[in-house]
């Protein structure tokens, strides 16, 4: 809060007749539309800003200074929003990935194999007490997060599966050992009698893990 | 650390016994011994590398008999570092016994002041750190991400803690399940009286009771205890109900069971 | 660039052509870090941009034009995220999210885990002097500002905590070195592993954590 940047001082500025310089005006405007969800009317921008601000001038010099730029101050209706340029829109294809949470059947499957591999699928099934569908070892592998270990010297010969490099590089592990175990997980409030979210009807929750995507993370 | 003027402790003034009373209304905002030791320290208003250990030790001590006067309930851990101090106050102000084994009360005293200093630095910081310009509050991500979607591709993510807690979730599962009898071994009377009755309209004769005993239930020996007792009992308020008569002819004989006359 | 706006297929030119000029890379860097919330590292940089571009160069010269605007180019950790200036915050009441409060204990808790790590909990312990409540740890895990980082190679092999790069972003820190007071705190030996008198011979590792302390956010 306490360098603003440009060294104009705006806290003076706020005071009631005096609107702050356009260059100030500017910088407002930019983090406003920077920050906000939707489009922001020019009346909006009044509201927020100092008294006597002139943000229609203010995004007006904004559109100028972002021409030619990455990205571009449009217009959007009667608002005013922050766009990439159209022509780098090749880049942002990855931004469209639709990143989905793992089902529990899979969760579950994934976890009984980092922290029992080797493992065979008749032993996955006996610890998750059902079957293992097709689709979910098919899907963990396709995600490139558990392979087929050497096959395992018991009549038959099953195939095992262990966990790969890239499922310890995506939850940030040295190696699978390093998982903690129940004790820890105990002491670490991780395993209190709550009901984890979204439990409570069987596996009917699923698809109700969507909706707490992200919110494991949110602050709230 | 070394000094050894504790008549701060002896001589206690009425400001340091409001202020110690005033500690001990508060005895539950203390997180623990060294938070109130810290709490203490503060009262003899020098920096913590010059502050007296014997004389917080004092300080300490004289707090928990007045809350042991007040009748306060303190936790056990208050107590024990109540034993530690006294103990490292006798080590203070007696003379170094040089055949006793262990380290001396200024090492020790060194060390309690070192912890404490160390406690102050991290609650200082994190102070520090809550008072930042902090990310939602003071500064701002993109408000929106940009959506050019064409191509959609869908991938799936997960946590370590939704890992561990799948985990933890399958292997407590045990610990959780609700409480239910295994029935499947169970005839009830319910049962036996609902078999019973529409098969008694054709027991004109005496017949064995065990002969009405549902089919596969003869041979498992628990199941046949329990199919026996239900149908006894179910025959019982037959009989009650004037529907049949009963007989045994002689102790452990088969029981036998036929329609009354009007049944 | 032609026309990529419509069909020109950009794979194309990657492999036959040359990287585009800096300051076209300039305009990628941005619209990339504009489009995304999270901060984008510079290998994610690299992989959208054409062949032979240079992300890290394009990076700097972007950080520089934002110098003193509305929105700036700041580092978390290995990655890049564009925030706005913490002097605008009074501007937008609308985008503040409400941090979930801490208790004091987690406040020093995560405090401790900043400037120890990696840590264990039985270190915590040690230096708050109370045991840590089990909904504490729980508590930062879910708010993604720590996790698991290796076990230590003592007997017991106990896990140790680490912060996050959300941590580091939350609170606006270019790595954990970063953190204020470090070097004073270290200099006064307050971030010594220093056992209790009498104890201790079984803290030989404490000095080699020491070594790992900054090195947590380093590239590999």
């Amino acid at each position: 809060m306490a360098d603003p940047g440009t060294g104009a001082d705006p806290s003076q500025d706020e005071t009631l007749f005096e609107a702050p310089p356009m260059a100030e005006q500017e910088r407002m405007v930019e983090a406003v539309l920077f920050a906000s969800a939707d489009p922001v009317t020019v009346r909006d921008l009044a509201g927020r800003m100092p008294n006597g601000s002139d943000p229609a001038t203010a995004l007006e010099h904004l559109r100028r200074r972002y021409e030619g730029r990455g990205v571009r101050v449009v217009r959007v209706g009667e608002a005013w929003a922050l766009r990439t340029a159209p022509d780098l829109g090749f880049l942002m294809q990855k931004e469209t990935v639709e990143v989905r949470k793992l089902s529990r059947a899979a969760m579950e499957t994934l976890a009984i194999i980092a922290y029992h591999q080797p493992v065979t699928r008749a032993e996955i099934e006996e610890i998750r007490g059902v079957s293992v569908s097709r689709g979910t070892i098919d899907q963990l592998i396709e995600m490139g997060w558990i392979r087929f270990g050497r096959r395992r010297a018991t009549p038959g010969r099953p195939v095992t599966f262990i966990v790969t490099e890239a499922f310890l590089d995506h939850f940030g592990l040295e190696s699978a050992r390093d998982l903690p175990g129940l004790k820890e997980l105990r002491a670490a409030g991780l395993l209190d009698n709550r009901p984890p979210p979204g439990e409570g009807s069987d596996d009917a929750d699923a698809e109700d893990d969507d909706a707490d995507q992200g919110g494991l993370f949110d602050a709230e | 650390m070394t000094d050894t003027d504790f008549s701060t402790s002896t001589v206690t003034s009425v400001a340091e016994r409001q202020a110690a009373e005033a500690l001990i209304v508060d005895v539950e905002g203390f997180e623990g011994p060294l938070d109130l030791l810290l709490t203490l320290s503060r009262t003899q208003k020098v920096d913590l590398r010059q502050i007296s250990v014997l004389a917080l030790a004092e300080q300490y001590l004289s707090f928990i008999e007045k809350a042991r006067d007040l009748r306060i309930e303190l936790a056990a851990d208050y107590l024990v570092m109540a034993a530690w101090l006294a103990f490292l106050k006798s080590r203070l102000l007696l003379p170094p016994d040089p055949a006793e084994e262990g380290p001396s009360g200024e090492d020790l005293a060194a060390h309690l002041a070192f912890q404490l200093e160390r406690l102050q630095a991290m609650r200082e910081k994190a102070a520090t750190l809550m008072a930042r310009d902090r990310l939602g509050r003071d500064f701002f991500a993109r408000g929106v991400t940009e959506d050019v979607t064409r191509t959609r591709r869908v991938t799936h993510t997960a946590t370590l803690l939704d890992l561990m807690q799948a985990y933890a979730r399958l292997r407590t599962r045990e610990e959780f399940r609700p409480y239910t009898m295994d029935r499947d071994a169970v005839l009830t009377l319910e049962e036996a009286l609902g078999r019973l009755r529409p098969l008694i309209g054709f027991a004109g004769e005496w017949t064995d009771i065990l002969s009405y005993l549902p089919e596969g239930w003869q041979d498992d020996p628990a199941r046949r205890r329990s199919a026996t007792a239900s149908t006894f009992a179910a025959s019982l308020e037959l009989v009650k109900e004037g529907r049949i008569e009963m007989r045994q002819g002689e102790s452990f004989a088969p029981i036998q069971i036929r329609r009354t006359e009007d049944g």
